[in-house]
């Protein structure tokens, strides 16, 4: 079995609302230093029997076609193995 | 001439519209159900508001893979008109039969009020019943209604006159303050290049009746059913 | 979970059970109960389920109405006749304990909870109301709180597609660390359309139908039952996560199921799950029910019986089919994408017999669960704080030299101030029945295909209760009653949740049987039967005891809906009346805590003779279009109604000019007059030549008509006697009263 | 200059409708062998002049103080010195 870890966040230049609330809210927490937040998704995807050459393909088929929306998302992913 | 109100499993205004359109504006009209993948019979395809998929992914991602989504885009190809209200809207945009993205509100909260939105464009079959600039008085209900475009696709946009309706004051004046989610350029609706398809994130069918507070949506209905009247006559 | 090998008296009150009830269940079963049947036990007589504490007091209300077709108790929630061969099913429920421990989800759960109790009748919820109660937002934790319970709300109102079209939301410290969070939901069914929470017919199939059962919410129903303390943030794993998209299928899928006439009787599984759904419908039935657990789908590996039977995963429902209709059952579901999978069937034996796969599991008499649990009389001892605030001189209090300034605290108070912050949140609009929005005294939903509305108030003064627990009750009711009567509504029935502290307390089980007895003579006076509601105990923080806090869910009925007033000044030249004569008091006003810092008086006294009255004057003087607008007075007193008169419509702002010289009897005091609460006494405005015609009608009724005004431009003015108290810009008050909350929340 | 990659995700046992929706769209789509998804949130925080050691307690204390649910959520993230 395998475990995808996908990490889908917003493209540079598309402004993210929550990332910069968070900045804030922070912030006023007085934690010093930060400079920036980004918000994005964070998917675990099991997939059983595939092997690793082709899972890579597949992963990002599926990134592609709906995990994602490319006009605003990108993404990157690791390949665990798990029992 | 027919309407089709599709029905995604978490659809919620489907029977809102399929009301409006049957008792208020008096037209036949249908629900298809979103497994289904006949259009036959039908000229105008209503992509209703709610939650298609609980929104779990993102709006719209997983209702773009219904079935029907497939017949709505040869549809669309074959000059049929389809509007896409609210969740509709971004399913359009998912479906890539508009530009563009939606993006969590401005505010980070969810937002159901009256707002104003102003006609750019009104040679649209959607809203060749108002005048260009008129302000309409109609609500909106959405947690992802930030419309996002890049730069260029905007200028295009525009060039094209595919910006269909602006959040506005009363007035007709567009400024931040008016633009309830943060939308690039205060975008609240937009057609495709050939102008069949529209989307906009307000309600039409919760402002077509007095007992409500405003009937501007009503002319949304209307001007739909004179151009496909017009198209029928012309076949 | 592993099952402990031996039941001792340890483990018996970590269920929350005594001695004595190990005991009785013991004679029931003639045997030691097995791990899974002491847990099954636990759960049916828990506070929550079996309302041990309460039930010999809730006998007190009123039940019985012409109107009144399924009463409170009978099933999952009361139904009422509206005529047209409709009726609406409606009730209030509690998520206190939840939101407490995880404000979002425990919100969000509380309306997926009470949804399901509606549609499981068969009936099309259109509408959703939540009273909401908070300590001070001065404290993070209460903004903590609000943010998330107004967010889950939201997240599950907005998604399933009902409309949340009102509520109440009151901050006081005695919530500080417990905030309240009552749900009501409305449903719309044809009367021959009731589905009825029964299992009968011997042989019919048991179906789950949802989401499948995890280890969430395990012993909700006990934990609930509990105080919350310190470390019930270590109960936290039993936290439930709402999943409204599932709902919505549910939802749908089970009205089809109805229309298709192959239910034999359903229930959603909410408190005590898989337990009480099948213990209940098998006990309204009379008859006995048989299921196998190893059939019940689960989401976790290694679940026990106990675990499974005790789960409180959401989204869940079991629906009794008949005999051979089981494959239109599961076609029908299957549509919407849900899986329906037989688990048992109904028996004629009585017994609750729950097997995995061969191994019996448990056997229990379901009467024992439901009929036979324990009662208590709780001893009751009148609270000795009663006394001492009870008495107030108002001679001692300062007099405020600035109107103006006390006028701008009150309407920027988050008492007073708006709760837009709130309802925008929601989408009060999806059904298209909304034709009264948030803001006015009652949301208005339109009855499609009829001529007819409903009008929907909640309304509870925690104050008012714990300062007199009696004529608090009252005042809830008739508060309630009197905001649908503005909207031009007749009141027709009631739900209600009670939120109290802990009932071993006799102080508190006083206050909880002094509030019910005020609702119960509320309720008969003013002809609106309690239909059905919740009961909440256990509502402490670490400094005590909530205020006693019940809250009013009123239902009214509109018949032409051309006839709905609503409480904003219309138009110049208008004239300002102050219909009713109630006592002005500052006892438990919002004044006196928010200026003076006192919780202290009595609650202002309501006579329900002359409350009746006013309803009658006032709808008749809105059936004959003699009204322009109508606003009940409440906190904040005759000043902030006609306040709220001039900014509630957001697209019109309008000033007034007011006297009080006709108020001169109430007592000299000219905060007393501005800002003293006051019951049966509503602001309402009408053209000149009216206003001979509606003082007549109030003469005829021998109720109170003063002249206080009359409707201007864009300032308000309120004098007496030609000296100038308050001057304000219309305009700028609105910008305050509105902006309150979210700037508190910034 | 630091980037955290902070990785938050429900805890076991707590239901995760948002993963099994997404699951269930990925089988109608005909991905064969998903046995499983979980969704969960991806935050990308970029912090100054933060010495590295002092860095980890810092971000434990935000994640815990603000960024993570601690009743229903749990938390990993990863540090990298950017410029
Ligand atoms: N939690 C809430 N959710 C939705 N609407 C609310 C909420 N709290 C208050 N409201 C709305 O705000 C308005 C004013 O409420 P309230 O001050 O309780 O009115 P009244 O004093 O007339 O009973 C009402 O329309 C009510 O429905
Ligand atoms: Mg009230």
């Amino acid at each position: 079995m395998f475990k995808v870890k996908i990490y889908i966040s917003l493209k540079e230049g598309v402004a993210d609302p929550q990332g910069i609330t968070i900045k804030n809210a922070l912030d006023s927490l007085g934690y010093s230093g930060v400079e920036r937040v980004r918000y994005g998704k964070y998917l675990q995807v099991y997939l059983k029997n595939s092997d690793k050459k082709k899972l890579q393909k597949k992963i990002d088929d599926m990134c592609k076609k709906i995990l994602v929306n490319p006009v605003i998302e990108s993404y990157e992913y690791e390949i665990e193995e798990v029992k | 001439m027919k309407f089709g109100v599709v029905v995604f499993p978490g659809s919620n205004c489907d029977y809102d519209c399929y009301y409006v359109i049957k008792r208020v504006i008096g037209e036949s009209v249908d629900f298809i159900w979103h497994k289904s993948s006949n259009l036959k019979g039908y000229d105008c395809i209503v992509l209703p508001g709610g939650f298609s998929y609980g929104d779990y992914l993102r709006t719209g991602a997983i209702a773009r893979f219904s079935p029907i989504m497939k017949e709505v885009i040869e549809f669309s190809k074959n000059g049929g008109l389809v509007i896409g209200i609210c969740n509709g809207f971004q399913v359009l945009l998912e479906a890539g039969l508009l530009p563009g993205a939606m993006r969590k509100n401005r505010d980070l909260l969810f937002i159901c009020r009256y707002v104003y939105v102003r006609v750019e464009n009104s040679d649209t079959p959607f809203t060749r019943l108002f005048h260009k600039g008129q302000v309409l008085h109609i609500p909106v209900a959405h947690f992802e209604g930030n419309y996002y475009i890049d730069p260029q696709s905007l200028s295009r946009l525009k060039m094209n006159s595919q910006v269909v309706f602006r959040y506005c004051s009363k007035d007709g004046e567009v400024a931040d303050e008016f633009n309830p989610n943060g939308s690039v350029y205060a975008i609240a609706g937009i057609c495709n290049e050939r102008g069949n398809v529209l989307g906009m994130m307000p309600h039409p069918e919760r402002c077509s009746e007095s007992i409500l507070g405003s009937e501007d949506g009503k002319l949304i209905w209307q001007s739909i059913v004179k151009s496909i009247n017009e198209r029928l006559a012309k076949e | 979970m592993k099952e402990p090998v031996k039941i001792d008296l340890n483990l018996v009150k970590a269920h929350g059970l005594t001695e004595e009830e190990f005991e009785r269940i013991k004679r029931i079963l003639g045997r030691e109960p097995n791990f899974t049947e002491l847990g099954i036990f636990s759960v049916m007589w828990s506070e929550h389920c079996s309302y041990k504490s309460s039930k010999p007091t809730l006998k007190k209300f009123p039940t019985e109405g012409e109107r009144v077709l399924v009463k409170a108790g009978e099933e999952n929630a009361g139904v009422v006749d509206i005529g047209d061969n409709l009726a609406v099913v409606f009730k209030m429920e509690s998520h206190n304990h939840p939101s407490a421990v995880e404000p979002y989800q425990g919100a969000a759960t509380g309306v997926g909870g009470i949804i399901r109790d509606i549609f499981t009748m068969g009936a099309r919820p259109i509408a959703i109301m939540d009273s909401l109660r908070f300590g001070s937002l001065n404290d993070p934790k209460s903004r903590y709180f609000l943010r998330g319970v107004v967010g889950g709300i939201a997240f599950y109102g907005n998604c399933i597609g009902i409309p949340t079209v009102g509520g109440e939301t009151f901050f006081d410290e005695s919530y500080r660390g417990n905030p309240l969070v009552n749900v009501l939901c409305v449903g719309i069914v044809k009367k021959d359309m009731i589905v009825k929470a029964r299992a009968r017919g011997v042989g019919n199939t048991i179906f789950y139908v949802g989401s499948s059962t995890g280890r969430d919410g395990l012993g909700g129903a006990s934990f609930a039952s509990r105080e919350i303390t310190e470390e019930s943030h270590e109960d936290r794993p039993a936290v439930q996560i709402g999943d409204p998209f599932m709902e919505k299928l549910l939802l749908e899928a089970t009205l089809e199921l109805i229309k298709s006439g192959v239910v034999v009787g359903m229930q959603d599984m909410g408190a005590a799950g898989l337990t009480s759904s099948t213990v209940e419908t098998a006990s309204r039935g009379n008859c006995g029910v048989e299921i196998d657990i190893s059939l019940v789908p689960r989401r976790e590996e290694g679940m026990i019986p106990y675990e499974v039977m005790l789960s409180e995963s959401q989204e869940r429902m079991l629906v009794i089919v008949k005999k051979g209709m089981e494959n239109e059952a599961k076609r029908i579901f299957e549509k919407w994408d849900l899986y329906a999978i037989p688990i048992g069937k109904v028996t004629s034996d009585g017994i609750f017999r729950i097997k995995d796969k061969d191994r019996p599991v448990a056997e229990i008499p379901v009467k024992s669960l439901t009929e036979d649990a324990p009662v208590y009389l709780r001893k009751r001892v009148k609270p000795a704080y009663l006394d001492e605030v009870s008495y107030l001189d108002i001679d001692t209090l300062p007099r405020p030299d600035d109107f103006n300034q006390v006028l701008i605290k009150l309407l920027t108070s988050p008492n007073i101030a708006s709760k837009e912050w709130i309802w925008e949140q929601y989408d009060h609009m999806v059904g298209i029945n909304t034709v009264v929005l948030p803001g006015p005294d009652a949301a208005v939903l339109r009855v499609k295909g009829t001529k007819k509305a409903l009008a929907l108030s909640c309304d509870g003064n925690g104050r008012y209760c714990f300062l007199d627990p009696y004529e608090g009750g009252k005042i809830a009711v008739a508060e309630a009653a009197r905001n649908v009567v503005c909207v031009g509504a007749t009141p027709i029935a009631i739900t209600n949740c009670l939120n109290f502290g802990t009932p071993t307390d006799p102080e508190i089980f006083w206050q909880f049987t002094r509030c019910v007895e005020g609702m119960a003579e509320a309720c008969q006076y003013l002809g609106t039967p309690v239909t059905g509601g919740n009961v909440s105990f256990y509502n402490e923080n670490p400094t005590g005891a909530i205020d006693p806090t019940p809250v009013v869910g009123m239902l009214g009925l509109i018949e032409n809906t051309d006839l709905i007033c609503t409480p904003w000044f219309k138009e110049e030249g208008d004239l300002i009346v102050l219909i009713g004569d109630g006592k002005i008091s500052l006892g438990g006003s919002e004044y006196l805590y928010l200026i003076h810092g006192l919780k202290k008086g009595r609650p202002p006294e309501l006579n329900l003779s002359k409350e009746k009255a006013l309803y009658d004057v006032c709808l008749k003087a809105i059936g004959k279009g003699l009204i322009k607008s109508a606003h009940d007075v409440s906190e904040g007193g005759i000043a902030t109604s006609v306040v709220e008169s001039c900014i509630i419509n957001e697209e019109k702002f309008m000033g007034a000019r007011i006297d009080l010289k006709n108020l001169e009897k109430e007592g000299e005091r000219d905060d007393l007059l501005l800002f003293g609460e006051v019951q049966s006494c509503i602001v309402a405005s009408c053209s000149p030549q009216n206003i001979d015609s509606l003082e007549k009608i109030a003469r005829e009724k021998n109720i109170g008509f003063r002249l206080l005004g009359e409707v201007t431009g864009k300032e308000l003015i309120i004098e007496k006697n030609g000296k100038k108290l308050i001057s304000q810009n219309t305009a700028n008050l609105y910008k305050l009263w509105r902006e309150a909350l979210s700037l508190k929340l910034r």
